[in-house]
């Protein structure tokens, strides 16, 4: 089956500095594969780029069927992502927001109740403005956002910062559940404890690259020559190590 | 595009409504203009009276200047930005639906500007047809151009400096049409105002199209 | 000559005006060119 | 004038042919400068058409019946006026091309052509009240021409500053693109907006700032054409290559700057999962 993120060498630029320096992943539909790495490492990006919304200047970038060198858009309507930048308007209220996105994308109104209801959001924060939020019920609303989106992919930048216990648990259930359901789910994360039992696999990243932890180098041509490359020569790094 | 326009257009009336900043801070400022102006022309009747749609006009662009700044302000954080992109919305839907909700603001504030200059500077008020032909053609014109703007310059560390540098001198034009048309009409001869509203309509159009032909550009490339 | 203070200024100025911005270009130029290898020189 | 067709470098190279060139190729120190023989040519042509504008300017054009000599001042106002508006429109035909091609250089003749426009702006504004007090009578009259002139340089002024700003390369390139664009319908509309408001009022100088021009004077204006339109291209050609540098000497060299990056990936991880 076509794997829903594919990228070879992947290279993407933030300004002038190469966030991403020749990434390589393979994400097949139903999983959950954590991204681990330092500050700086170029998670973010790789989220974000796997988004469409930093665009990939060198190497191979498929997401879900569609090229990102070609047209980065048209992928964006099938992901969700939960990013560190919530997104929300501060002076309108919870209900406004996720409604406000959830139609943005033509999400179902029962579709946004649901979502509402799931983050536990139904009750009286409700019709609470976002701007007098706590940061874990902002990101709750966020959330809100991305399920009444009903993304194929989920993209999710530090989930579990800033959430109390039981919303933890409540986010791994709700990922489960979307897996479950078909989705699949790319996550960064500094809680490694968590975020490891839930996820099938790891793939570490350092300095923009994903780091081959049996020792790789890109082998198909379109790889830069990359003079520095710490690494010697071993096959191409597709699944670098399985939790 | 009109559904994404409709949605975009309730969002940012909603935003405006709550948060009450263009109640309570722009509509004040704007009739503290028109106080102002009477202080440095001394308030000889006749002097406000004859330069009351100069003064009126003048007056909307400070309030027009505020209102676009917040209006841009709503999509500036990345969050927004990112959402916006991912949302699948039509960029030419979000600008109109933007300018749409600046054009009702703005007419909010002209109407009270027009009660302040009625009740402060005497004005006697004729030729409505005129007046609310051209108000409307100068209101949309303001919009969409500085919606259109706001964009260009959202974001940047010197958004609140940069804007009227960028937008004054592009809206000129729009201050010369909606002055001379007001004249007309209060002067009692509208048939030297209305070219002056087919002025006003043109650059209502123009930059309405501009507009929303640049900003998805403008949307990708920041 | 009538007015020719006026010209004088109007002619002097627009020199002085043209004058002082090609040196400013022409010294950016000969800076940048130090930092940009030949091959990017084009026109060299 | 030189191609910006020609320079079709992306900021993003696309690698293969490129990475032979490495930044210690870069020379730094190695003589040069914006010159080339094309620009010498036309810098000597462009000085002898200004010692020619200088001799029937001033010397062998007569004064006109009504003004008298201060009419010696059209032949550079008149031509200024005009290149100025000529190189709004290359700004905007050139920011067009970029929003098509998203190659630099069309970026950098955008901004050069701007960039000279304000000069000649500044000049006609100049030359333009200083004219005016002999046959006005004032420096300033809110002559159509003049209000236009300098609206249309607030214009400049307020695109030049958005290029400026020190932010993200392709951001700014975008935006400046986008009003760019939006310089000649602007400049249309300022124009004919102020001529019209004016027209209305005062008919009588427009007709005072339009001399019966015949004869010497007529051999005159247009040498005044030629020689600020020489300068004109010089100033051009050079800014040009003055922006292209600018650009060649921030672009990112990508493949240093991919080893750069990987290279961290040596230092960090076996440092950086220790918090596990």
């Amino acid at each position: 089956m076509e794997p829903v993120v594919h990228l070879r060498a992947a290279v993407a630029l933030l300004g002038r500095f190469p966030a991403l320096a020749g990434i390589d992943l393979d994400v097949a539909r139903g999983e959950i594969v954590l991204l681990r790495g330092p500050n700086g490492a170029g998670k973010t990006t790789l989220l974000r780029a796997c988004a469409g919304l930093v665009p990939v200047v060198r190497g191979e970038a498929v997401v879900l069927g569609h090229d990102l060198r070609v047209d980065p858009r048209p992928v964006r309507r099938n992901v969700g992502l939960l990013g560190h930048a919530t997104g929300l308007f501060d002076d309108l209220t919870v209900a406004d927001n996720v409604r406000f996105w959830g139609r943005a994308c033509h999400a179902d109104p029962a579709d946004i109740a649901a979502a509402l209801a799931l983050v536990g959001l139904d009750g009286r924060l409700r019709d609470v403005a976002v701007g007098r939020l706590s940061a874990g019920q902002r990101r709750r609303t966020s959330l809100a956002c991305l399920l009444a989106r009903r993304p194929a992919l989920w993209l999710l930048d530090e989930p579990h910062a800033g959430l109390d216990q039981d919303t933890r648990d409540q986010l791994d259930a709700l990922i489960g559940r979307a897996v479950r359901q078909g989705a699949t789910v790319l996550l960064a994360s500094h809680e490694l404890d968590r975020a490891e039992s839930l996820a099938h696999r790891v793939v570490e990243l350092a300095g923009g690259t994903t780091a081959p932890t049996r020792g790789a180098a890109p082998a198909d041509g379109s790889a830069p020559p990359a003079p520095t490359h710490r690494a010697p020569a071993a096959p191409p790094p597709e699944v670098s190590h399985v939790a | 595009m009109w559904r994404d326009a409709a949605l975009v257009a309730g969002r940012d009336l909603r935003v405006e409504l709550r948060s009450r900043v263009t109640t309570n801070q722009v509509a004040p400022f704007s009739l503290l203009v028109l106080i102002l102006f009477a202080f440095a022309l001394d308030p000889d009747r006749q002097l406000l009276e004859r330069l009351a749609s100069g003064l009126y006009w003048t007056a909307v662009l400070f309030a027009a200047l505020l209102a676009i700044s917040r209006s841009a302000a709503i999509d500036e954080t990345d969050g927004v930005r990112d959402a916006l992109r991912l949302s699948g919305l039509d960029p030419a839907g979000v600008f109109v639906g933007k300018a749409a909700a600046v054009a009702v603001v703005l007419l909010a504030l002209e109407l009270l500007l027009g009660v302040g200059v009625v009740v402060l500077y005497g004005v006697e008020l004729a030729g409505a047809g005129l007046v609310v032909v051209a108000g409307l053609a100068a209101t949309v014109a303001v919009a969409a151009t500085g919606t259109l703007y706001g964009a260009l310059v959202s974001g940047l560390r010197v958004r609140e400096t940069l804007l009227p540098l960028l937008l004054l001198p592009v809206l000129a034009p729009v201050l010369i049409g909606a002055t001379r048309a007001f004249e007309a009409a209060l002067a009692g001869v509208p048939a030297d105002g209305w070219p002056w509203c087919g002025l006003l309509a043109g650059l209502a159009v123009l930059y309405a199209v501009a507009g929303a032909l640049a900003y998805g550009t403008l949307l990708e490339g920041s | 000559m009538t007015h020719a203070g006026y010209i004088a200024a109007g002619w002097g100025g627009a020199a002085a005006l043209i004058g002082a911005y090609a040196a400013w270009v022409l010294r950016r130029g000969r800076a940048l060119s130090r930092q940009v290898p030949p091959e990017e020189r084009r026109w060299s | 004038m030189t191609s910006p067709t020609s320079t079709t470098v992306s900021g993003t190279p696309s690698g293969d042919g490129r990475a032979a060139h490495t930044p210690a190729a870069a020379a730094p120190g190695t003589p040069g400068h914006t010159g080339s023989r094309a620009s010498r040519v036309l810098g000597i042509l462009a000085l002898g058409s200004i010692v020619l504008l200088v001799l029937y300017g001033l010397v062998w054009s007569p004064a006109d019946a009504e003004m008298a000599d201060s009419v010696r001042l059209m032949y550079i106002h008149v031509p200024a006026a005009s290149f100025m508006y000529t190189g709004c429109f290359i700004t905007a035909v050139a920011s067009a091309m970029w929003l098509r091609r998203r190659t630099p250089g069309w970026d950098a003749l955008a901004g050069a052509s701007a960039e000279v426009a304000l000069v000649f702006a500044a000049i006609t504004l100049g030359t333009g009240s200083l004219w005016g007090r002999p046959t006005w009578g004032t420096y300033w009259t809110w002559d159509a021409r003049l209000t236009s002139t300098a609206l249309l340089t607030t214009l400049l002024v307020g695109y030049l500053a958005l290029r400026r700003l020190d932010v993200d390369p392709t951001a700014r390139s975008t935006r400046a693109a986008v009003l760019g664009l939006l310089l000649v319908p602007n400049v249309i509309i300022v124009n004919r907006s102020v001529e019209w408001w004016r027209s209305l009022h005062q008919r009588s100088t427009l007709v005072k700032l339009d001399p019966t021009i015949e004869g010497q004077m007529l051999v005159a204006l247009m040498v005044g054409f030629l020689a600020i339109g020489l300068v004109f291209t010089w100033l051009l050609v050079h800014r040009f290559r003055v922006a292209w540098l600018e650009y060649q000497s921030e672009r990112l060299d990508l493949d240093l700057a991919l080893a750069e990056r990987r290279a961290e990936a040596g230092r960090t991880t076996g440092a950086g999962e220790a918090p596990a």
